[in-house]
């Protein structure tokens, strides 16, 4: 384990992931993302994106290779093993996934709540982090009250409340505009240099190309493209 | 703790169709029990009352000497079947046909009845086989002319009382079968109804045991009031029955309404907790 | 309509369990009215075997002539009331006597019973009223001693249909009250488990009719599958008592049968329609 | 009627809409769209986007104010107006709002049907509009089974399939990359061409910049810019 997070927090080997309606998803992907690393993925829509994402939190299994996320392995990580690793990353969905019923700043201290953090700490905690994100003003409005780039401005938040080893976000700034992305973009730069390692699926360019971190480019399953391995930027 | 006590209450608020439907069909079910129950339970009642009548009447030669009826009465009396022994003379049994039998008490006027010594029996002996023996047993006295105690009668209880109890158990079980179908698709569509809270709650990092909390909580909070709820009714029933029929009835006692409430709360508890689970395991 | 129907068909695999929910819920709740409807019809029956039992004795004084009463039994039979009259001669009374009454055989032999002319009246006019009014007639022919028609036990017997006709009733409405509100829900929440679906097609174009018509045709669906469960359980129920309690029972008669389905896609057909009109409106 | 086409086949006057719990999402907005125009609404996240777009569906009432879509009037539109009115419109919804269990194809040929188009026509159509957005290959694919992109795509082609008089598209483009995006965009403008009006919130400024066409922004529930009314581009 000591071994495995020297070489790296997130690791795939050779993962395969073929869906049985659409065929191949991922075809023998293979790279590692290092502690604190910034890792950017591109790809056009249905490159994989989401699927390398899905399979680095555990929501699907590969149907071969190996996916090894701080220790925890595909092959042989329990349920109770995944909860735990879950609760260290902090995962933004492509579709935000909050629950209905419960306000932003609900949303975002369920995160807490169920890795037993105090009472008396969440709060604090989650104003926090909502103000990070400028949705101070919005804290007890339910999703159904805000609007699309309010929502994924809600999930990020969730994402950065219980200060997660690994981010993994899915296109975090999709529905956002320039000025929010950028605003949200700054703070992700910032939990990095704190030294959380970040894995962002995006499709906006821009934001890549003046970033200037490492990316990963998808293609019909497979990794066309890791800009640290060619020196030269993608633009 | 707090979490899921929060948590589990609020479902009844977030969702007050389901909560109804929950608790309205667990104590529809019970109801539907409990009615049976009290049915079957006021049936025992009467039987027992209709046994405790049974009785063996030895009809007597007449002019038997009362000094030998006296001493057959001791010998009979010390049989491990017999509760009592009763001695009725020519007259006693006269008095007794005319107030039995107004219609014909014209015609008793006449009429000469023979003496008798009745037996009654203990419980758990007043059965077909054991009031045939005893009777055999009296047929031996020399002086017994006859021995009557209403063969086809008895027979007739006995099966009616069989009869009663088996209706009331398939009839019971069919009920129940269908309540635990209903129960578990409505505990399951409440589980369902939260699959996207629940895989959520996943994402997040929840262990089973986390998730799980709430629903048992709020399965046997349901379970609890559809019980008490079905105690309620049923007992609603039989006071309106009672009242309106002046038919003394038989209520459950104190122990097996809790143990009503109890079923209730089971019922809840393991409906949520297979529907969770399942549910979980899916995932 | 063709869409209609493969929507509808389409809410049954789409949504099993709430489907089978649904089903069974109108299924047990027509099946616990039907029970009680059999019990109600059967002590309808057996009160009918009862009350054809209904007879009037009327003494006759030792010694009266075979011919008068020949003429008063003639008389008699004009009444409207009366179905018919038949004389009893002494000698027929004891016969009678001796099997009726088993276990007072012995003391019959020597007893003499009165002749009597027992009178049976129609149907409809078997109440205390009407038998105490003809009791008096009879009374009022000078040969006769008196007149018997077991006054209290049928008062007794009418008071017990009167009990079960209302006992079954507030029971029975009970029970359909309790089954309304089960299936108020369930429908409502078949509606609301596809309020996504409703908002999407209103957001395309879709017009409530549109929307409303494969919910009707669903809830028709369930109603008369839900019916005919409830028949077949029902049927099942009473062929297993009459084979087990070796007792014949009544079942309801086709149309009765048919009326009781049709009852259950009456429910389903309204529940459905409230509940998406409810919804749409709220929209 | 007639005199309204002729000012514009949608028209907002003086509209105000409040929400209970968050206030003013709109205040006195007034703009009218032409027969056959393109308009893009930008703004920042929570600047009322889409709060316009569910006003000229109806899918909101103003709190004052009046819209104006094709004749329907807001203050008198009956629910049977409104469903017809709707059949004529595309609308493509910032979260997609496609029917979970049925197919992709079977979620676009609904919008047909609704219309009671022959089942004999809905097939080709709707192969034909999804070739256009580059998913006939998910054609049976449950969204379930689709990635983000393809949802989108999905939702588009719903909107496209009915030849709407008006397109109200909210962020059709937050899910695409950039080659999708531009083919997408594409097909609104070949659409727009053939006389369709097109009504379209995005924040992708770039596409605004590159498009010329006439810009609404807004901001705070208000319209600050409009580039009908100034003629200098935004960028
Ligand atoms: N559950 C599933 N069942 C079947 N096929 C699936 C499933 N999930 C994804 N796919 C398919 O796998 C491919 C990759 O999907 P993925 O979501 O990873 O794409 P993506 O790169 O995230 O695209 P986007 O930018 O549009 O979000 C797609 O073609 C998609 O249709
Ligand atoms: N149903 C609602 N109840 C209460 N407030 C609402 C509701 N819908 C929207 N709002 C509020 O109205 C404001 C405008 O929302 P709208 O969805 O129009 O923004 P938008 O411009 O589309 O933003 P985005 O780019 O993030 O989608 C937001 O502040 C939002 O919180
Ligand atoms: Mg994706
Ligand atoms: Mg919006």
């Amino acid at each position: 384990m000591t071994a495995a997070e020297a070489v790296g927090v997130l690791r795939f080997d050779r993962v395969t992931k073929e869906y049985p309606r659409s065929g191949l998803a991922l075809h023998e992907v293979s790279f590692r993302v290092a502690k604190g690393e910034f890792v950017f993925l591109t790809g056009p829509s249905g490159a994989g994106k989401s699927t390398i994402l899905r399979l680095a939190y555990f929501a699907e299994r590969p149907t071969s290779g190996l996916v090894r996320v701080s220790g925890v392995n595909s092959e042989h990580a329990s349920r109770r093993e995944i909860s735990k690793l879950r609760r260290r990353l902090g995962i933004v969905f492509q579709d935000f996934r909050l629950l209905e019923d419960r306000t932003a700043e609900e949303n975002v201290g369920f995160a807490l709540e169920v890795t037993g953090v105090p009472r008396a700490q969440i709060g604090p905690k989650v104003s926090r982090v909502l103000t990070q994100v400028g949705l101070a003003a919005k804290a007890t409005a339910f999703p159904r009250e805000l609007s699309g780039g309010e929502q994924q401005r809600v999930a990020i938040a969730r994402a950065l409340v219980n200060d997660p080893f690994v981010l993994i976000a899915d296109e975090p700034t999709g529905n956002l505009d320039e000025r929010a992305t950028r605003g949200v973009f700054q703070l992700l730069r910032e939990i990095n240099a704190a030294g959380t390692a970040i894995i962002m699926a995006t499709h906006d360019l821009d934001l890549v190309r003046h970033a200037d971190y490492r990316t990963l480019e998808l293609n019909r399953g497979q990794i066309v493209f890791d800009s640290a391995e060619s020196p030269e930027p993608a633009a | 703790m707090r979490r899921t006590v929060r948590d589990a209450s609020a479902a009844f608020t977030r969702a007050p169709l389901l909560t109804a439907l929950s608790i309205t069909t667990i104590a529809f079910s019970l109801f539907a029990f409990g009615l049976f129950g009290l049915v079957a339970l006021n049936i025992r009642a009467a039987l027992q009352g209709v046994e405790e009548r049974v009785e063996i009447r030895a009809f007597v030669a007449d002019g038997t000497d009362a000094q030998s009826l006296a001493a057959a009465a001791g010998d009979i009396d010390a049989f491990p079947e017999v509760q009592s022994v009763n001695i009725v003379t020519q007259d006693q049994a006269l008095a007794r046909a005319r107030t039995e039998l107004t219609e014909f008490s014209d015609v008793f006027q006449s009429g000469v009845l023979p003496a008798s010594i009745d037996v009654k029996l203990k419980p758990g002996y007043r059965d077909p086989a054991t009031v045939a023996r005893v009777s055999a047993r009296l047929k031996s006295y020399p002086f017994v002319d006859d021995v009557r105690y209403g063969e086809d009668w008895l027979v007739q209880l006995y099966r009616l009382r069989n009869i009663a109890g088996v209706a009331g158990l398939a009839l019971g079980l069919a009920f129940a079968a269908v309540a635990v179908i209903i129960i578990g698709a409505t505990i399951r569509m409440a589980v369902l109804s939260r699959a996207d809270e629940i895989s959520i709650m996943r994402l997040v990092g929840a262990t089973d045991g986390f998730i799980r909390r709430p629903f048992l909580l709020e399965g046997f909070a349901k379970g609890i009031l559809g019980g008490l709820l079905a105690l309620g009714l049923t007992w609603l029933g039989m006071h309106l029955i009672d009242r309106y029929m002046h038919f003394h009835t038989v209520f459950f006692s104190p122990a097996m309404a809790a143990a009503g409430v109890v079923a209730g709360a089971l019922i809840g508890v393991l409906g949520s907790s297979v529907a969770v689970g399942r549910h979980l395991r899916a995932l």
